[in-house]
């Protein structure tokens, strides 16, 4: 039987996979692919704690969420393309104008 | 609980068999002669240039999203439909004001050129 | 008059406000006297304030006006608010009477100066400051003051902030305006620090930083010997260190001298300087019950008054005898303050501001007529030429020297009688021998400035070292051709003297009149002098005298005419004239025991540091911030992927600190 | 499915709502309507600002909620919103000739800096986890895309470029934290969430701990604190200027509104011991701000490590809590917007054309070539030291005093003990401007200073010294403000 612990379990180690593909990728786009796991794995953590606790609460933050990454991802992928264009390149790791 | 799926997956294992037997069975059975011209991707009978592997134009992103904006918007869609019976009115209201909203971005969009297909 | 309290400090302000705004655009002569009008004014006014006060009966002497509520922590709350009483109403006094002749001398001192609206704005500045500082009701006013003296200390000593190096025909090497600034700024923010946390304990002890109620709180609440007193105390006294120069904070004082010379007097020697003396005095509630802290006072004040006395004597920059003779004076007037007495110590505080700054102006008037030299080595003769500057150097020098019947001996003869009357006879022999030393120094300095021959030539070229004779103003490019300074310099001179020479009897010692003085401050200290014999109050007038008059002697005999004398002396004990000549190697202490460790912390950092190495407490503390800065700047790569991992650190670091507990 | 129809009652809301619908007619405004010159489309934006601030002020003393309690408008979250509206406004009069200097877009930003503004605003009012979560990212997506408009220099793209992956990064923090308290207490409600903790069992939760946890990561990454403040650096010195200075107050008041709110609504201390963990964190960001600031010789990011500082002290009144707290942290927002605004309009009006003096090498000797530039960037640093009599003096020591009262002696001294430290940069550009010759290849004919941003630098230096002077208004203004 599946109870919330399991999909408790389930969004951190989802979260955590998120957070590390931030860590190690260079690539604005897989990093940024990371960020979305991360919330994913909140809005997993939301529905389950909904479906358990008998709240609707929880499903309609999912849609919030959804809507917030969906913006997020507009702005993102705006900013990978300007800088993309100015610069040929967007290895996180060369972009570094910034720093001290 | 389970037993309310049951149907579900009745339907899912019919409908993957079916394209798999079609599939699967052309392939044994039809005859296969490839030329260069049949193994092309199919272009809508237009001739293929380049490779697909190429950067794509980048007013494509632009439209993709915008798309996913104003699909997204969709979810709420859902939930507002599920209960619109209730309170048609104030329902029609909120929805509008919604719609309002998503309105003004649509304009925006247009008039600063964004669906420009030049 | 009561009501217009305020009107003392807002006239320096306001003359600073219109030379910041304007000042540029006014007329030279315009922008200077405004200055100086906003200083007499204040005189004024200062001096209507104090007549009322006298009006008063004596056991309610004190004029209190709240303007406004400031601000309010909860129920408590702090107003600006003027408060004088007869300790304020000297200190106000002797702020805007010295000012006011300082400020005159300034318009003459400063005439080819063409940043004049900048400097007067300073000055006014400076001295609506001070007035704040004296005048405030509560030690957060008070410490609104002592922040903004220092600032305008700060601007001030680096107003020549485009020369590297001020010292005229010299080849001593002395910090730039600029980093002398810097470095009093820092060392004096040492103190300032231990003045904050003093404040601090108050408001938390009393819940009230206004004189009345901790005051009143202190006397009910505590017992003498209470150890927060003591502490809250010793943490405000290392603020009067900073400020008013003390060991070990005085290092920052002497370089202060790259400041133009009205500065000097004005800031550096008979006001803002004496600030940590005056806090003192007006704090005398909480010392009094504090007899740990006030021995500290004590001690520190006569050993600084000792070890600069000392330093003085071998000083070739004739400026920077006077600094150190500041130094040494303060510590007098801190001596005063360790054992209780307070009167005389804000006596002796009284007279060297006349004293001093007549000394500074009229160093400066040597200045102003041998081209900015003051090395003394190269000085000499200048008796005949300047006469009026002589003669008042002369009484200032015996102001300072204490010889009999001039101001400086009254005050410090009662400061010494205080010593030993009080048992501390120890304390008084050291101070006796200072006395001796200060004699010494100052008489040297009057010879080697004044007497013999000239060592310098009419005509003559002098530079700063490595200047180039082709970028020097028209002025100095003529070469030295020393004469008297106008009326403008020469009139606050004669004025001052005769301060010098009267002011000392408001506080003439009983077997010789009336301490006049003393009974004007009772009410602020309920001091009651000890009653002596007058045969003991005779011989102890007569130590001090002899004192003065032996060093006076000796100074005159080594230094008549020649100064072979000091130097077949330095080659008899050649390794005690270095020790001194040194200055102690005090920097050198410093530069080991703080600048070296900030240098390791940064090089254990891998860090590149700037090569330069200045020596000074201010740089050690300033690199191992630094260096510390620096570390912290290493970390912040401007790699994205860096700042992920470090957040996600601390986020570990917070659950783990949250869910732990 | 049952529908129970929520309360509507906009009124509460309308400190936030009317910023958002101005967003929207500025946006259709720029689009629909013809000509050139769109310098107009500023007004529009200023009077809707000003509509705001009516009805925010208008609202003062009714401690209305709405949307079931998810918004609240009491006193303090009002005083917030005032600060925000305040620095919108400023904000926009700093952009105008900023903008047209690089030929950037007018439209667009007035639009994106009213929606930033209305989140933030949301942000303050909200008394819901998800309330504030939708005002978080309503007012930070605009901010990423600010950043980075200015998008041909390299600088302001990779400001945006950090500061989106990074923000994004700790929301995703932030909303962990929020499901795990929703799944801990089954509410997202601050007084519910309050209401539940007092049971022990949920009190002793770890989910429930590692949510205010994480809540604890979302904030600290808003106001900057450390060890979540590596973004504010390079942010501050690669966006616009006038965008820094805005990102820099009102982002900070935003965000610490929520913060207080959060945690002294939804835990209270005696659940959860999270006072020693933000009195570390405030000791740790007070430190790491002012030493690192302590050798930087560009001006911004010197501000900016000053902002990392500005925020441990104003944790310690978060820390301190209660009545006293609160109003100490009302006031010291109130006090850095000010003093903030100042200096960083003082360092937009030193610019010439698209050129910016940004070093202290490039300040060098600006009191001559820009001397009413200079004297505001001099009082707004010295405020910003903790020089009596100016604003920011009288803030720290409401701070610091109410640490004092509340027993937090120790808090008090390290802050002391930093402000000292913090006075060295300060002063720095200060002495370059006024003691050193003016640096080369600057004008030497003083260019006076566009009127719009005269405007907003002046009144901001003006209430630097008032609020410092005569704090007594703005105190008990400060002091009435408190959480329901």
């Amino acid at each position: 039987m599946l109870t919330v612990t399991h999909f408790t379990v389930l969004s951190a180690i989802l979260f955590s996979l998120g957070a590390l593909a931030v860590l190690i990728r260079r690539n604005p786009l897989i990093m940024f692919m990371g960020i979305e796991l991360m919330l994913n794995a909140v809005n997993l953590a939301f529905v389950a704690f909904s479906r358990f606790m008998e709240n609707m609460d929880g499903q309609v933050f999912v849609f919030i969420v959804l809507t917030v990454a969906a913006a997020e991802v507009a702005v993102g992928l705006a900013l990978v393309v300007a800088i993309f264009r100015a610069r040929d390149n967007v290895d996180m790791d060369e972009i570094d104008l910034l720093k001290g | 609980m389970s037993g309310d799926y049951f149907p579900l997956f009745v339907m899912l294992v019919v409908s993957v068999a079916f394209a798999a037997i079609g599939v699967g069975v052309s392939a044994l059975l039809g005859p296969r002669r490839p030329t260069a011209i049949k193994g092309q991707t199919y272009e809508s009978g237009m001739p293929s240039i380049g490779t697909a592997r190429r950067r794509v134009w980048v007013r494509y992103y632009l439209v993709a999203v915008v798309f996913i904006l104003f699909d997204i918007e969709i979810i709420f869609f859902y939930p507002w439909a599920v209960v619109f019976r209730q309170a048609p009115i104030f329902l029609l209201v909120e929805m509008l004001a919604f719609v309002t909203i998503l309105l003004v971005g649509y304009i925006y969009v247009w008039r600063k050129g964004g669906f420009d297909w030049y | 008059m009561s009501q217009f309290l305020w009107l003392i400090p807002a006239l320096p302000l306001l003359g600073a406000t219109i030379n910041l705004l304007i000042g540029r655009r006014l007329p030279r002569a315009v922008s200077c006297w405004l200055a100086v009008a906003a200083m007499a004014a204040a005189f004024g006014a200062a001096v209507g304030a104090f007549l009322e006060l006298l009006a008063l009966p004596s056991d309610a002497q004190v004029i209190h006006q709240t303007l406004y509520q400031w601000v309010t922590v909860g129920k408590f709350s702090v107003d600006v608010g003027f408060w004088l009483d007869p300790l304020s109403a000297i200190m106000i006094l002797v702020v805007t009477l010295v000012g006011t002749l300082i400020h005159i001398y300034a318009v003459g001192y400063m005439e080819h100066e063409t940043d004049y609206a900048r400097f007067f704005t300073q000055m006014n500045l400076f001295a609506f400051m001070m007035l704040m500082l004296v005048l405030a009701d509560n030690y957060l006013l008070m410490f609104l003051g002592w922040e903004g003296v220092g600032l305008c200390s700060y601007l001030l000593i680096g107003f020549y902030y485009n020369r590297d190096n001020t010292a005229v025909g010299t080849d001593e090497k002395f910090l730039s305006p600029r980093s002398s600034g810097t470095k009093a700024f820092v060392v004096t923010r040492i103190g300032d620090f231990g003045f904050t946390l003093g404040i601090i304990l108050m408001f938390w002890t009393f819940g009230s930083l206004s004189f009345g109620e901790v005051f009143h709180g202190a006397e009910t609440m505590f017992q003498i010997g209470a150890p927060i007193i003591t502490i809250m105390t010793l943490l405000m006294f290392l603020g009067a260190t900073g400020k008013s120069a003390q060991l070990p904070l005085f290092v920052w004082l002497p370089d202060a001298m790259a400041g133009p010379t009205p500065v000097s007097a004005l800031i550096h020697a008979a006001t803002m300087v004496t600030a940590g003396v005056y806090m003192i005095g007006r704090s005398h509630v909480l010392y009094e019950l504090a007899p740990a802290t006030m021995a500290v006072v004590a001690v520190v004040g006569v050993l600084t008054a000792f070890i600069a006395a000392t330093i003085a004597l071998t000083q070739r920059d004739l400026k920077r005898v006077l600094a150190y003779s500041t130094v040494s004076q303060l510590g007098y007037m801190m001596l005063a303050m360790g054992i209780g007495a307070f009167s005389a110590g804000i006596f002796h505080l009284m007279t060297h501001a006349f004293f001093k700054a007549l000394l500074f102006l009229s160093a400066g008037a040597v200045m102003h007529a041998m081209n900015d030299m003051v090395d003394m080595r190269r000085l000499g003769g200048l008796r005949k030429i300047l006469p009026i500057t002589f003669w008042t150097f002369l009484i200032g020098a015996l102001a300072l020297a204490g010889f009999p019947l001039f101001s400086g001996f009254f005050s410090k003869d009662e400061i010494l009688s205080s010593a030993f009357t009080s048992g501390n006879v120890a304390l008084w022999v050291v101070g006796v021998v200072t006395a001796l030393l200060t004699a010494f120094y100052i008489f040297r300095a009057v010879s080697l400035t004044f007497g013999g021959k000239p060592r310098w030539k009419v005509g003559e070229v002098v530079t700063v070292q490595g200047a180039v004779a082709s970028e020097l103003d028209a002025h100095a490019a003529k070469g030295l051709h020393p004469h008297e300074a106008k009326w403008v310099m020469t009139l606050p001179l004669i004025l001052l003297a005769l301060g010098a020479l009267f002011a000392g009897f408001l506080g003439m010692p009983a077997v010789l009149g009336e301490n006049r003085l003393a009974r004007f401050l009772e009410p602020v200290f309920q001091h009651e002098t000890p009653h002596v014999s007058a045969e003991l109050e005779w011989l102890l007038i007569g130590i001090s005298a002899a004192a003065a008059l032996v060093g006076i002697f000796i100074a005159l005999r080594f230094y008549r005419g020649d100064a072979k004398t000091p130097a077949r002396l330095a080659a008899y004990y050649p390794s005690l004239y270095k020790l001194l000549l040194n200055k102690y190697w005090i920097d050198q202490i410093y530069d080991a025991l703080i600048a070296r460790p900030g240098r390791w912390l940064a090089n254990a950092f891998w860090l590149e540091l700037d090569g330069k190495i200045i020596n000074g407490i201010a740089d050690g503390l300033g690199n191992a911030f630094r260096g510390f800065g620096n570390s912290l700047r290493s970390l912040q790569t401007g790699y994205m992927r860096g700042y992920a991992l470090a957040m996600l650190i601390g986020v570990v670091v917070v659950i783990a600190l949250l869910v732990m507990r | 499915m049952l529908l129970t129809l929520p309360e509507i009652n906009l009124y509460p809301l309308l400190p936030a709502l009317i910023p958002a619908v101005t967003a929207m007619l500025v946006m259709l405004a720029d689009v629909l309507l013809p000509g050139k010159n769109k310098s107009w489309l500023a007004l529009l934006a200023l009077v809707g600002l000003a509509a705001a601030s009516y009805f925010t002020v208008m609202l003062f003393g009714a401690n209305l909620s709405a949307f079931n309690a998810s918004i609240v408008a009491d006193n303090f979250a009002l005083g917030i919103a005032l600060v925000i509206l305040g620095a919108g406004a400023a904000t926009i009069l700093l952009s105008l000739d900023y903008l047209r200097a690089r030929q950037l877009d007018l439209g667009e930003y007035l639009a994106l800096l009213l929606g930033a503004v209305s989140g933030m605003i949301l942000m303050a009012l909200a008394n819901d986890l998800i309330v504030i979560f939708l005002g978080l990212e309503l007012f930070s997506l605009p901010l990423y895309v600010l950043s980075a408009f200015w998008r041909t220099n390299d600088r302001s793209l990779e400001a945006g470029m950090k500061y989106f992956l990074l923000g994004s990064f700790s929301s995703a923090f932030f909303l962990y934290g929020i499901a795990l308290l929703y799944g801990a207490t089954d509410a997202t409600n601050l007084t519910k969430i309050s209401a539940a903790a007092s049971e022990p069992t949920v009190a002793s939760n770890p989910m429930f701990l590692m949510g205010a946890a994480l809540l604890i990561v979302g904030f600290g990454f808003k106001v900057g604190l450390a060890p979540f403040q590596w973004w504010i650096p390079d942010v501050y010195e690669g966006a616009p200027t006038p965008i820094t200075a805005f990102m820099s107050v009102a982002t900070k008041a935003a965000a610490f509104a929520a913060f207080f709110r959060a945690f002294m609504v939804a835990f209270p201390s005696a659940v959860v011991d999270w006072q020693f963990v933000l009195a570390l964190l405030a000791v740790v960001s007070m430190t790491v701000g002012n030493v690192a600031a302590l050798t930087q010789t560009n001006l911004k990011r010197m501000l900016a490590y000053s902002s990392i500082a500005n925020a441990g002290y104003i944790l310690i009144a978060l820390v301190v809590g209660g009545q006293a707290g609160l109003s100490a942290a009302l006031f010291y927002l109130a006090a850095y917007t000010v003093m903030n605004l100042g200096a960083f309009g003082g360092l937009v009006a030193m610019g010439q054309g698209d050129q910016e003096r940004l070093t202290l090498d490039e300040l060098a000797g600006a009191a001559q070539t820009k001397p009413w530039a200079a004297a505001a960037m001099a009082i707004s640093l010295l405020s910003l030291a903790g020089f009596p009599p100016f604003a920011g003096f009288v803030a720290k020591f409401f701070v610091f005093g109410a640490a004092v009262n509340a027993g937090y002696v120790w808090l008090a001294v390290i802050g002391v003990l930093n402000s000292l430290v913090s006075v060295y940069y300060y002063l720095h550009p200060i002495v370059k401007m006024y003691m050193n010759p003016p640096a080369e290849g600057w004008a030497q004919a003083p260019a006076r200073a566009p009127i719009f941003l005269a405007v907003a630098v002046i009144v901001a230096v003006l209430l630097t010294i008032a609020m410092g002077l005569f704090p007594g208004g703005m105190l008990n203004f400060a002091q009435a403000a408190m959480v329901k």
